[in-house]
């Protein structure tokens, strides 16, 4: 399923002018605070009818300014998660889950109400109404009042921004299942880089409104020149595939012919998988390192050193695996030589490859 | 400085052309507050401003001379009145001595509204009432009891004369005889203490100009 | 019993029938319009609001003498109702649509209040979950307008319980089929010596309406309790 | 002008006046009500509560009786306020005192919806920054309930422009003084021929009520804009 | 200023059951989602009023539930920047900014318009109203209405959570000079670890409604046992002084008798920083390792090794600079013989110390 987007709108003061193509997978909306995210999603959920434009779900014409279509919103079938909850006071959180379920065909591919209850954590809030919920209670009851809705493709709003580290990490799982068991399209919002290199299939990065940048996920994480977010966003993005689960609780992967030491991922040998190196995990040597805590070191060939603006380099290294990157300091891309086409190991920490870094493809 | 008149709502025609004849020969502006003979009553109770009070029945101002609020010696009988049976324009007259035909009959109500006591006393003594009782439908003043009739929502009503004559959607079918009810009287009297214009409006109301106006507005001019 | 007379007994049932079916019935109309008027932007929205307001403007007596003209037998909308068997005319029936229409105006205000003060980000959300139009009204506006809506019916309960002008110029006062309570007051209130009658019927009123009152009340705390969270 | 009589341009301006102080006088202490009712748990708050339906509830002419017996000259209230040079028998100042009592409970209900629409998580927050329930209410409530206020003000101008059994009850229908528009349409209609005459007041009503109204719709339209966003 | 909290409330379905004792400083509440934070928020604030307890700012009692003592919201004069913005929607941003200026007393030490409306980016929304922000745009407005209000202490309820990092980066600096500077107490919930090491005197850990852990900001960080946040909050926190700015754009630290190299921060030589080190982001050598890109390397001895559930260990190192934790896999430290009392070397990336890690004492 792709979604095309391309839409012309004047706020009094911001303007908005944002265009590009979503292939199938998640498509991730990055940008800073005001940047026009929501606007956009807004748009493609027909809440906002932008005065110029064009979008297309894989073969529906949603909306088109010119021809003045627009499917109204009930058709479209897209699961909201919204920014801001709006959950319906009225009804108890089991009633809020089960809205969605209502309205969608018989023949819908449902989730089962119990499993996501169970994933959210929220089993014991199901007769209360939203009213007094938490914060993080009220966003996981709107996660699984979207996903339960049966929808074509999801929007998510900063899903998980009120949530802690660990609910994440019980989520972002499921939502990389929905997009590649039951192949799901989202577009996400987020300002994490960590679920940017998790989920995304896509990366659109706005900025005042317009589109910066657009690529893989991969390609643009890995550009410094973008970095929306901040420079800890930077990082390459591997694929791998599972060679073997060894008993002392690692997993053996293998990327190019190089092999890298994961904490056990659940995928069963063979299988596909994404892994993050933020480029400033990563530690470089001019020598086959030994005796070292880390795992990880793979051999390469410097490609090029871009010196930023402060006392940090940026040294891509072209490996067998692929690209990796590596945030140093001047000083020390000086004092060990580092300059394109000198031979260097990367070294990077076995359990830097995080849970939430690790996505399939 | 005229005086001001508290009048039932049922004089206004005739009163406004008389007051308007009198300012015009004496230069005094009568001030004319119509409403219902009750309301009038419980206001001048309550010390309303009124010079002169013309109600529509007797029991309201024996109870205002009860009180001392009028001047007794300047209560006269002003105006008397005749019930009239009605019914719409084109009708054929009716026979009182026979049973009045099927069809609604509009009354001023029953046991409140001056007309509506007059009419049932009437159609009592004429033996009429226990047929015509389920047929009545009662209003809260006589006007909406002829409009009734006019609009033909109602087949009969009862009136007074002066309320018929100037509909001509309704026709007199019948005039109640005069000893069928009690004398229907509009008396007026001086409100206490009395002042000099309200007993000079008085008087001409009594004299043959105003007399005129009200017979030509279908009353009987009682004070001789 | 001994309390009050047969006829005055009759009044009460009345008025309390009269009462309920000018709630009753006039309340999905009523909320109707105020949707409308709260949620919609059309053409002669304006006279629409005006047209709902006019009871409220007129003399009541004004808008009983229109009723007759339009509603009675031999009115235009009268003549067309009566062959389906739908007759007003000096029918309880008359009372309530006289009660109804007086009443429409604060009850038409309170629930678009209360439309008004529903969130549409609510709505919006309930479309995305697949609710058409009709369902987010059903679903999602309509109970969260209930307090509105129990304050509008309590209005017009209460409205409809004093009506008087209206109602006896439309379908005239007739013992056991008109006569509601305030028409039995009034013919109480005209003669010299009623106001002690006259109470007795006032107090019953006061009665029934304070208790109205106390249940609309206990109605809407739980409706809002519900929305407001615990 | 040669439209209506002199006298008649008197009742439509006395009308006017009337009105305007029924509604501005008494906007106050409706809001005032409306608070408590919406905000407070008081001992006694139904009885306020039932109290302020009143004249809803009673015939307009009971109403009228009751003002009649404490206000009037003669009444507890009236005699009280005589002295102070406060009178309201027989003058429009009682006028407007019968239209704002019978507009009251209109006016009350559609405030207090409106103030119980307002979050009271912006009152909270309101509060944190320093703001005393006092200025609470002030910069925050009721700005907010803004919609409700010219709401309630509408329906209580509509009904003080309508009012009638009560107002000629208590001030009787004195021309230039005490004769409000719907009591001179009632003295029309009192006397044969006299509908014509009614007719062409009634639209004046009509057209003052519709201007009111759209004025009333523009001023809550840039209320509610102002809140919603843009 | 100091802050003390007792109170004991049963909701249907939770209990709370929290107390606590906060120095002058920040006071961090850190939890899992419906731990209970924002109810003592809440109480604090004086919006909610448990069945139990006493809580004393300073010298003033502001609750007593015994004594029936409750200080009225508005005399409390605590600036509550809330979960959800709750902005008023009839004023503009300006407006809604100067709110609290209104009733603050003259004499308080009041924050600067303009540079609040700088600091967080909102001088275009000043005169607009808050209903079409952005929602990374309501929440800065929320601060700034906060700050603005000349608060005896600030409430602080994930103020920061929907902001994107570069945002964060900007506005951190700002709440440590309040901190420091303008000695502005806070009580501030967060669900992230770099918000807690940077900004917190003493965190108090929540779980299910009672306070698991409380004490200083490096002591709970360092504690592998307390998690609620997921693993990777795990890390130390060492004291060190600035030494110089080296032209490189480097700045060298002392911390012991050890160097260490950070990218340029503002403090002058000589001033006291607390640095945070994520366990994750340590690697451990046997021996002093040599032509590496990063910089920081520390010599300790291993003080002791905690095996976790995974395949991972947390290895406490005691060097002069205070204990540093590496968090390593069991296979490493297997392989390279880690246990307790052998010398090994922490190797810190130079970059790894990011800026929000780093803040005063
Ligand atoms: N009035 C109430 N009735 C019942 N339960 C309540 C009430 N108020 C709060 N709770 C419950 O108390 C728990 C703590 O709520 P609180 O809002 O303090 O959580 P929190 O730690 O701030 O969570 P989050 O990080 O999700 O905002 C939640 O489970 C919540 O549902
Ligand atoms: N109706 C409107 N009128 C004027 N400006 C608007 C309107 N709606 C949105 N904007 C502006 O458009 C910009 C983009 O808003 P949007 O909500 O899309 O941002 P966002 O990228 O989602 O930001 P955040 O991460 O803070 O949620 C913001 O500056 C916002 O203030
Ligand atoms: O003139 Mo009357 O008092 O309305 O019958
Ligand atoms: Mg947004
Ligand atoms: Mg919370």
């Amino acid at each position: 399923m792709t979604l095309s987007v391309d839409l012309t709108h004047r706020f009094a003061g911001f303007s908005l002018n944002v265009a590009f193509d979503a292939p199938p997978g998640v498509t991730v909306l990055f940008g800073r605070s005001g940047s026009g995210k929501t606007s956009v999603v807004n748009a493609v959920a027909g809440l906002f009818a932008p005065e110029q434009g064009r979008i297309v779900l894989d073969k529906t014409l949603l909306f088109d300014a010119t021809s003045r279509v627009s499917v109204p919103v009930h058709r479209r079938r897209l699961g909201y998660i919204f920014q801001e909850g709006r959950l319906f006071p009225h009804l108890t959180v089991r009633q809020n889950l089960a809205y969605g379920r209502w309205f969608a065909p018989k023949e819908a591919n449902h989730a089962d109400l119990g499993q996501i209850v169970d994933l959210l954590g929220i089993g014991p809030l199901l007769d209360r109404r939203p009213g007094a919920l938490s914060g993080g209670e009220k966003q996981r009851v709107a996660i699984g009042r979207a996903l339960l809705s049966a929808p074509r493709m999801i929007l998510a709003d900063e899903p998980l921004a009120a949530l802690d580290d660990a609910r994440k990490a019980e989520i972002l799982p499921y939502l990389e299942r929905l997009r590649d068991v039951m192949q799901v399209p989202m577009l996400y919002v987020t300002h994490s880089a960590a679920e940017v290199a998790r989920l995304a299939t896509t990366v659109v990065v706005l900025e005042g409104g317009r589109v910066i940048r657009q690529g893989g996920a991969a390609e643009v994480l890995a550009d410094p020149l973008v970095t929306p977010t901040g420079i800890r966003a930077v990082g390459a993005v591997l694929e791998a595939r599972v060679k073997v689960h060894h008993a002392d609780g690692l997993t053996e992967l293998e990327a190019g012919n190089q092999s890298l030491f994961l904490p056990r991922v659940p995928q069963s040998p063979g299988s596909a998988l994404r892994i993050r190196i933020p480029a400033q995990d990563v530690i470089l040597a001019r020598h086959r390192p030994d005796g070292l805590s880390a795992l990880n070191i793979l051999r390469g060939t410097v490609r090029h050193v871009r010196a930023g603006e402060g006392p940090g380099a940026l040294v891509t290294l072209d490996t067998s695996a692929g690209p990796v990157l590596a945030r140093v300091t001047r000083r020390s891309a000086q004092a060990l030589g580092l300059v394109e086409g000198v031979e260097a190991w990367a070294i990077i920490k076995t359990v830097a490859l995080a849970p939430t870094d690790i996505g399939g493809p | 400085e005229g005086p001001t008149v508290f009048a039932a709502s049922s004089l206004k025609t005739a009163l406004d052309l008389i007051a308007e004849d009198y300012g015009a020969a004496t230069g005094q502006t009568v001030t004319l507050s119509y409403a219902g003979t009750s309301a009038l009553a419980r206001q001048i109770q309550f010390g309303a401003p009124a010079d002169l009070y013309i109600s529509a029945n007797a029991e309201w101002m024996d109870v205002l001379q009860e009180q001392a609020l009028i001047l007794p010696e300047s209560r006269v009988d002003l105006l008397g009145n005749r019930l009239v049976l009605i019914g719409p324009a084109g009708a054929a007259p009716i026979d009182m001595a026979a049973p009045l035909p099927q069809g609604r009959i509009a009354m001023a109500l029953v046991e409140a509204v001056p007309a509506g006591i007059y009419g049932k006393a009437a159609l009592e003594s004429l033996g009429l009432w226990d047929a015509a009782e389920p047929n009545v439908v009662q209003t809260d003043n006589v006007r909406a009891a002829l409009a009734l009739v006019a609009l033909g929502e109602a087949q009969l009503g009862v009136v007074y004369a002066s309320d018929a004559v100037a509909e001509p959607r309704v026709t007199v079918l019948a005039e109640f005889p005069a000893d069928s009810h009690p004398p229907i009287v509009y008396p007026a009297a001086i409100v206490a203490p009395g002042k000099p214009e309200a007993r000079a409006f008085l008087d001409h109301l009594a004299g043959p100009q105003a007399r005129a106006v009200f017979d030509a507005q279908g009353f009987l001019p009682l004070t001789d | 019993m001994g309390w009050l007379s047969e006829q005055e007994w009759a009044a009460v049932a009345l008025s309390l029938k009269v009462a309920f079916w000018a709630v009753a019935l006039s309340l999905p109309l009523g909320i109707w319009v105020a949707h409308l008027l709260a949620r919609r932007d059309f053409p002669g929205k304006q006279i629409v609001n005006g047209l709902v307001h006019l009871p409220l403007i007129l003399p009541p007596v004004v808008t009983g003498y229109l009723l007759l003209l339009s509603f009675g037998t031999k009115g235009p909308i009268g003549a067309l109702l009566e062959p389906l068997g739908i007759v007003f005319a000096f029918r309880w029936t008359g009372a309530a649509l006289a009660a109804a229409i007086m009443a429409f105006p604060l009850m038409v205000r309170a629930i678009r209040l209360s439309i008004e003060a529903v969130d549409p980000k609510l709505e919006q959300a309930a479309a995305t979950l697949g609710a058409s139009r009709g369902w987010v009204f059903l679903t999602v506006t309509l109970p969260l307008t209930l307090p509105g809506i129990i304050a509008g019916a309590i209005l017009a309960f209460a409205k409809a319980m004093g009506e008087f002008g209206a109602t006896i110029t439309f379908v005239s006062n007739i013992p056991g089929q008109t006569q509601t309570l305030p028409s039995a007051i009034y013919a109480f209130l005209q003669v010299p010596g009623g106001e002690a009658s006259a109470m007795r019927l006032v107090i019953v009123s006061i009665v029934i309406a304070f208790a109205a009152l106390i249940a609309s009340e206990a109605l809407a705390r739980r409706a809002s309790r519900r929305v407001g969270g615990a």
